[in-house]
């Protein structure tokens, strides 16, 4: 029987006081980054457990997790998200990919609805509501750690080697502001993403003779990137520092892999926390990866919000800002200002050949050494 | 001077690179006429049988004879696909080249979404000879072997096809099926069977493109095909649809083209280039290069 | 070699230009106005389709699903008066959707415009860079004229990418600020108005195509498909009427972008993309082309199936499934691509097709009865 | 009729996008000789030589029996028909355009019989001067001859000739129906023609058509003298009144 | 009315056409014969525009037209047919007939109004396809049609167009006996006191006799000749080149 309904109804979040809490995740399952969303949901299943203690419960309120697969699609991110708060879901979290997270975000502001933004580094997601929060690292803390590999930058020089386009303009931004701020000459060789012969560019750095070579590259070409400037001596002649991804692509370094400096966001064994063996012990084959921590602690994030909040998501935001909590990673600081994260970083070496490689920390730094600076909230 | 060098020679091993994914669908494109979006696929099929072979099958792996009988499993692999998709899903649809796209694009799709559930979504690294990640000094210049043996196997590929139209008179039933199907056949001409027989060459071709680059990028990934394919159809039309030495030099120009572009020019200014010179080309001789003048 | 492949564009006489058949009788002209009357009602049922729709119609998550469907229906529409109706095979016409999207939110976003001065703007600008950009193109024809398109098409594609004075936010696109636009289009429980708003536009292009293939110009477009050089001999400009067709679909596509730019809040590169178009393309060739509603079933289709199969991966009935079927049937681009391939041969000449075969299956029916 | 017939047509009925465009028709064709089939435009004579060689188009049925040695040639890829020694000049003429003239005749050499070139060069001089243009800058009488040529590279068991001399020059058509003629005196012919005085000229036996039925089937000398039949069935006094 | 100038059209060193002076007369009804291959239908793609010649001039009444576009020719009055049928075949046989009575029309340009209410339209295609006894097919795709039929729709497409010069290339290939004399009325009609112009190529002898006021003779892209049908039809070359030994 069909009824009949107001088109702008939305059903109200909970209300009664032992319903469960709904929590949407939007994040990718499917598509380029589908290894990454695995890692982030297996993180926050662990985290979920280790912050209920096993009950999947806060208080009374079960935490009740709806999962959507947006493949990368900021267009069905948006539709789930839109789906999800129709429904009466106060938290979305999830956001593998930084244009969802992005798009996502004004949708949380303008539903007034909690949004923990996941494995999306871009720096756009920290201050960019009062209701958007993050519990992953942002590209200004890496470059913070690559900074720490060449001790006084002071008249030294420094060569941002990215790809065009949004991800490459806010690297080489922030090691002009980071490293260059701290007395550097910071130029950048930039090349099309879709680049596949990197020979030109690894010239034109070569013949820059840098002291630290900061590289960024994301993407499916970066193993013939690297073996590329391996080939043309690049990796040899300077410090070359770059972001440590996931396990799988480590043996895609090839011999490049042991003559690099990694910046690491996480790997397993980076630090030996009790959130991280509590992680370890919960994830499907025992080992941490890059995104685990990121699921993680928005699980974290999410159980905090409750316990502050219940339903309503300005006691959730009051309890989040400000928070500082024992995530795998070590001491996170959720800043109130604009909500950054404020998240230990790591130095990593690899070692190994073949397909079996490991990394071994070389040095931490806190969480206060890579705090981007504070930025206006601005929506 | 040993810039010059080297951006030439990695500019020609780009431009091989081109070449091995463009022949193949040059040759299905413009001889059987049929414009096989699935191209990709037949690369992913023998990039991954290639790498599937060097870690399982006895006998082949990364160096030596081994990797040569990786690569030779990659490419059959890859033509038995070929074959098979088109004997059961283009068979039906010569002449219908509309529902020819949508089966195209549906294969693609579907082909890379089931490599990706096959074996994920990550890079995996490629088995190869240690000496292909090497350098070679020529006139003072690094180049990589990788690229070098690209040269060599496009070269190849160039003059087998050169003698498979030449040769034989599959090229001549090809062209003539293309323009009129049924009087093919009315001349007393198997015409499937030279169709299917094209096929397994550009499934062959493209495979051998799928494996060596695969050595080129050191990685398998199942979007690889992909990117390489746009610039594939690029080559392909300005060099002239059909006629396989117009995909050559197309693709040594787009290759240096975008090579030296990349090094004297604005940063990304190359693939722009090459979209111009697209254009350009296609403007002024709107048949390619080495096209035919088209005739009303 | 030749060029059949776009000399021979679908061969559908047009809807508008055939015979009305008999059967539906009187009542057949005025169907499209039922549907769009029931479509307009539908936010006001709870109506549940489970399996089909994640909650009740009248949802915020359906409405929202819809009103992307609708816009593609439009877009499939809109695309296929060039592809269908003309035979002019354009792999360039994201190019158009795109600035529509993209104009609609730099000029919001960036330049603080009101939206209806925004959405002008763009519909206008982008029916100037169609004009513009079909001009130049149109000096060839045939699979040149695809590539050429696609050229321009991969230069926006490329601009947008680059990131050009920080105005496109690039590969992390560009969020609408949604500060000055009318407060009934902000928020979920306005979703509604937006599914409303991607109706109209629907409706305004399938009228549009309507009218134009029924039109003097339409009827030239028809013959421009089957023989170019006949229609020049009748003394009638060629170049003129395509240009016609590729300014007036350019101009379509890019008021869908600015409808899409509203439904979605901003602008990601995804639309600027040669898949896109080939998208389009698929679209039109699902449903068949050439057809009133083949290309709106298409698109509306398409974007149901692109939607809805992340959700249908993930689904228990999936996963419940042994590793060979469940692993592949969880990835939604294979679900897809399989179901394209199968249209092709239970939907030959696309869903639109279905009515005239299903028409005899009936008409024989009763027949069968009586042996 | 002398001996038995080396192809016998019966029941042929042909639909094509639910027209019932061939409806029962049914003739034979004598093992010497030239029988016509004639019809005014539209009665079905091109889908009579079309189904018999398989090429009904898609979408299109044939139903019926075409037997040629013994055997029905329904359903059998047209390939094999052709390799087993049916050749056919279509009606279009259906030269490959974008392919030269010899690499038109080259693709009609067939593989275990030596390609007669002398044979077509003799008859049409012009396809031996013209060997390297492009068959579609062909003029229209060119290319009909290159079709014809195509057809007597080889040599077959039975010929179907769908309006060979349309197009042609009157000189080139006295040249074609003598070809044709020298060439029914080994090989029979099934031949559709509109200029009568060809006809005249060719025909030992006809078959007119009449909106998918054969109207008439007899001997030819008997249809062209009497002005009756020819004034009921083809609908000319006499057929001398066009020469 | 209609005049050619030197009008030639090279391939490379061979010349298909080659200086053609023609001149048609207003109510003229010109044959043009030749071998296959003279260039015939060449001449007829330089007239109509469709090639640009190497050389040479085409007039229409008067005036240089060589450089037009094929429809702008048109619009001046020139019409022609195709040797091979060139009919619009996704469209039906009327609305293929329509099409051609709009374009002459005018109004084409006309995106927002009802083409099937244009009743003129309508009456003048139903006219024409009347004349060329092809009422009967006119729901029928163009396509689809026998290749007798595309001959009578080419014909009709043309007397759609009320051309005042018009260009027959072969109109009487394939038509069947019993039609020709009714397509042969239909062609003297076109022309007689309304002042329009023929210029007609065919191999029929016959039709060409009964029709023509003058002959062309057209051997290897040169005019040989362009006299009375009496004169040509005596001429030894005419007889040895083209007509061979009559049937
Ligand atoms: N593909 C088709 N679809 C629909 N009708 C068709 C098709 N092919 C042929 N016909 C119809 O079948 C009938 C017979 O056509 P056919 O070509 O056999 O005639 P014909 O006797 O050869 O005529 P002509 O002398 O003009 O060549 C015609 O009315 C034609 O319109
Ligand atoms: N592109 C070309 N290259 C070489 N020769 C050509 C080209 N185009 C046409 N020709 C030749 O020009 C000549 C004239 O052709 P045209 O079609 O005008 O002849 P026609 O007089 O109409 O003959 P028909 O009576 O056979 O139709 C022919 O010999 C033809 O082969
Ligand atoms: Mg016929
Ligand atoms: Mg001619």
């Amino acid at each position: 029987a069909t009824a009949c309904g107001s088109p702008q109804d939305t059903a109200s979040g909970g209300g009664d006081g032992a319903a469960p809490v709904k929590v949407g995740l939007v994040y990718s399952q499917s598509g380029a980054l589908a290894s990454y969303g695995k890692q982030y949901i297996e993180g926050f299943r662990a985290g979920l457990d280790f912050a209920t203690r096993g009950t999947g419960k806060v208080g009374d309120r079960a935490i009740e997790v709806t999962e959507v697969d947006d493949a990368g699609d900021p267009a069905k991110a948006v539709s789930a998200a839109k789906d999800l708060i129709g429904k009466g879901t106060k938290i979305i979290a999830g956001s593998t990919s930084s244009g969802v997270a992005l798009q996502v975000a004004p949708i949380a502001a303008q539903n007034k609805v909690l949004f923990i933004s996941g494995p999306a580094a871009t720096d756009a997601v920290t201050g960019a509501n009062r209701y958007t929060f993050r519990s992953g690292r942002q590209s200004y803390q890496d470059v913070v750690t690559a900074k720490s590999f060449i001790g006084d930058p002071t008249g030294k020089k420094v060569v941002v080697f990215a790809q065009d386009g949004a991800f490459g303009d806010a690297n080489e931004a922030a090691v002009k502001a980071v490293i260059g701020g701290a007395g550097a000459t910071v130029s950048s060789v930039r090349a099309p993403a879709s680049a596949t012969e990197f020979t030109p560019f690894a010239s034109q750095i070569r013949s820059a003779k840098p002291d630290l070579l900061f590289v960024a590259w994301a993407g499916t070409t970066a193993p013939a990137m690297w073996q590329t400037l391996d080939q043309q001596g690049v990796l040899s002649s300077t410090t070359v520092v770059t972001g440590l991804d996931i396990r799988a692509s480590w043996p895609t370094f090839g011999a490049a892999g042991t003559k690099i400096s990694f910046l690491s966001h996480w790997f397993d064994g980076a630090a030996d926390t009790e959130a991280a063996k509590a992680a370890k012990a919960k994830v499907p084959g025992g080992t941490l990866d890059l995104f685990h921590p990121d699921g993680f602690a928005a699980a974290q994030m999410v159980v905090r919000a409750v316990e502050q909040g219940g339903d309503d998501v300005d006691k959730m935001i009051k309890g989040l800002e400000g928070w500082s909590f024992e995530g795998v990673k070590g001491t996170m600081t959720i800043r109130a200002e604009d909500h950054a994260l404020l998240q230990p970083m790591f130095q990593a070496k690899l070692t190994g050949s073949g397909s079996a490689y490991t990394a071994t920390a070389q040095k931490s730094l806190t969480g206060d050494e890579t705090a981007p600076p504070v930025g206006q909230m601005k929506g | 001077m040993n810039t010059i060098v080297l951006l030439t020679l990695t500019g020609l091993g780009l431009a091989a690179l081109y070449f091995l994914v463009a022949s193949g669908l040059s040759l299905v494109f413009g001889l059987a006429d049929v414009l096989n979006f699935a191209h990709g696929l037949f690369l992913g099929v023998g990039a991954y049988g290639t790498w599937w072979a060097a870690g399982n099958l006895p006998g082949a792996g990364g160096e030596g004879l081994g990797f040569v009988l990786a690569v030779a499993f990659g490419v059959a692999a890859g033509t038995l696909v070929a074959v098979l998709v088109e004997l059961v899903l283009i068979r039906p649809l010569y002449s219908r080249t509309i529902e020819q796209v949508l089966v195209t694009v549906g294969l693609s799709l579907a082909g890379v979404a089931l490599l990706q559930a096959t074996w994920g979504a990550d890079a995996r690294p490629f088995p190869r000879p240690a000496w292909t990640r090497q350098v070679t000094g020529i006139l003072g210049a690094q180049v990589p072997n990788g690229g070098l043996l690209l040269i060599v196997a496009a070269a190849a590929v160039l003059g087998a096809l050169l003698a498979f139209l030449r040769w034989t008179r599959y090229g001549l039933i090809i062209r003539a099926g293309v323009e009129n199907r049924e009087m093919v056949t009315a001349l007393g001409i198997d015409v499937r069977r030279a169709f299917t027989l094209v096929f397994a060459i550009g499934g062959a071709a493209a495979a051998l493109a799928g494996a060596l680059g695969g050595v080129y990028f050191g990685t398998v990934s199942p979007g690889q095909g992909g990117s390489l394919l746009i610039f594939a159809f690029i080559v392909v039309v300005i060099g002239g649809m059909g006629s396989v030495v117009g995909s050559a030099y197309a693709a040594v120009a787009v290759g240096l083209l975008q090579q030296f572009v990349n090094y004297y020019g604005a940063s990304g200014v190359g693939d722009l280039c090459v979209v111009a010179l697209l254009a350009v080309v296609l403007l002024l001789r709107p048949q390619g290069i080495a096209g035919k003048v088209a005739h009303a | 070699m030749t060029d059949s492949m776009v000399e021979a564009p679908p061969a559908r006489v047009p809807d508008e230009l055939t015979p009305h058949r008999r059967g539906w009788h009187g009542l057949r002209p005025y169907l499209p106005l039922v549907a769009l009357a029931v479509a307009a009602v539908l936010p006001y049922s709870t109506l549940e389709l489970p399996g089909v729709f994640e909650g009740p119609l009248n949802s915020p998550g359906t409405l929202q699903l819809l009103a992307v469907c609708l816009v593609f229906g439009g877009l499939a529409a809109g695309y296929d008066l060039l592809f269908g109706r003309t035979g002019m095979l354009s792999f360039g016409h994201a190019l158009y959707f795109a600035a529509g999207v993209y104009g609609t939110d730099i000029l919001v976003t960036r330049a603080g415009l009101p939206l209806w001065q925004a959405a002008l703007l763009t519909i206008v600008g982008g029916t100037i860079l169609a004009g513009l950009l079909g001009a130049v193109a149109l000096r060839t024809a045939g699979i040149a004229f695809a590539m050429v398109t696609l050229a321009f098409a991969q230069v926006g594609a490329i601009l947008v990418a680059r990131d050009f004075g920080g105005l496109t936010g690039g590969e992390e696109g560009l969020p609408l600020d949604v500060s000055g636009l009318p407060a009934g289009l902000v928020g979920v429980a306005n979703t509604v108005n937006l599914y409303w708003l991607a109706l109209a536009y629907l409706a305004l292009v399938v009228f549009v195509v309507h009218r134009v293939s029924g039109s003097p110009t339409g009827r030239v477009l028809a013959g421009l498909r089957d023989d170019e050089r006949r229609i020049g001999v009748l003394g009638l400009d060629p170049y003129r009427f395509k240009l016609v067709a590729f300014t007036l679909a350019g101009g379509l596509a890019a008021g869908g972008g600015v409808v899409y730019c509203l439904i979605v809040g901003g602008a990601s590169p995804h639309i600027t993309s040669s898949e896109l178009t080939l998208s389009l393309l698929v679209m039109v060739v699902l449903g068949g082309p050439g057809t009133r509603w083949g290309p709106v079933l298409g698109g509306v289709g398409y974007m149901y199936l692109d939607h809805r199969l992340t959700a249908f991966g993930s689904s228990d009935a999936v996963e419940s499934l042994p590793a060979f079927l469940s692993r592949p049937l969880s990835q939604p681009l294979f679900v897809l691509g399989t179901v394209f391939i199968l249209a092709v041969y239970f939907f030959p000449g696309g869903l639109a097709s279905l009515r005239s075969r299903l028409g005899p299956l009936t008409r024989h029916l009763p027949a069968r009865r009586t042996p | 009729m002398t001996g038995e017939p080396i192809l016998s047509v019966e029941d042929l009925s042909v639909r094509i996008a639910g027209l019932h465009i061939l409806q029962g028709v049914s003739f034979t064709v004598a093992p010497t000789g030239v029988t016509v089939l004639l019809g005014r435009n539209g009665v079905g004579k091109t889908t009579t030589l079309r189904a018999v060689l398989g090429l009904t188009p898609r979408g299109g049925e044939a139903r019926g029996t075409v037997r040629m040695g013994g055997r029905d040639l329904l359903d059998r890829p047209t390939h094999r028909l052709v390799r087993a020694g049916l050749g056919y000049v279509p009606e279009d003429r259906d030269v490959f355009a974008g392919l030269t003239v010899a690499e038109n005749l080259r693709l009609a050499e067939r593989r275990g019989s030596t390609p007669a070139y002398d044979r077509v060069f003799a008859l049409f001089p012009e396809l031996d001067r013209r060997g390297r243009q492009r068959a579609g800058s062909l003029s229209g009488g060119q290319q009909q001859m290159l079709a014809i040529g195509r057809v007597l590279l080889n040599d077959n068991r039975l010929l179907l000739v769908d309006e060979p001399t349309k197009g042609l020059a009157p000189k080139v058509v006295t040249e074609v129906a003598e070809a044709l003629e020298r060439v029914a005196e080994t090989v029979p012919v099934l031949l559709v023609e509109q200029n009568l005085a060809v006809v005249r000229r060719l025909a030992t036996d006809a078959v007119v058509l009449s909106a998918g039925r054969v109207a008439w089937a007899g001997g030819a000398g008997e249809l062209l003298g009497s002005a009756e039949l020819t004034r009921s069935l083809l609908g000319v006094g006499t057929p001398e009144v066009r020469a | 009315m209609l005049a050619t100038r030197a009008l030639t059209w090279r391939i490379g060193e061979v010349a298909i056409v080659d200086g053609v002076h023609l001149d048609l007369a207003p109510g003229e009804f010109l044959g043009v014969i030749g071998p296959n291959g003279a260039g015939k239908t060449s001449l007829f793609n330089l007239i109509t525009g469709l090639r640009p010649p190497t050389a040479g001039q085409v007039l229409l009444d008067g005036e240089d037209v060589t450089a037009l576009p094929p429809h702008r020719r048109a619009r001046r009055g020139l019409g022609r047919t195709f040797q091979s049928s060139s009919v619009f075949g996704s469209l039906t046989v009327r609305e293929n007939v329509r099409l051609a009575v709009q374009a002459h029309r005018g109004g084409s340009m006309k995106l927002w109004r009802r083409a099937a209410a244009d009743r003129g339209v309508a009456a003048a295609a139903d006219a024409a396809l009347d004349r060329v006894g092809l009422h009967h097919r006119g729901t029928a795709l163009a396509g689809t049609l026998a290749h007798g039929e595309k001959r009578k729709l080419e014909i009709a497409l043309l007397l759609a167009g009320e051309p005042r010069v018009m260009l027959l290339d072969e109109p009487m290939a394939g038509v069947s006996a019993e039609d020709v004399p009714e397509l042969v009325a239909v062609i003297r009609s076109l022309t007689g006191d309304s002042g329009r112009s023929v210029l007609m190529v065919e191999h029929h002898m016959d039709v060409i006799l009964e029709l023509a006021d003058r002959i062309a003779v057209m051997h290897h892209g040169a005019l040989l000749a362009c006299d009375t049908p009496e004169t040509v039809m005596a001429d030894a070359t005419v007889q040895e080149a083209y007509l061979g030994e009559a049937l």
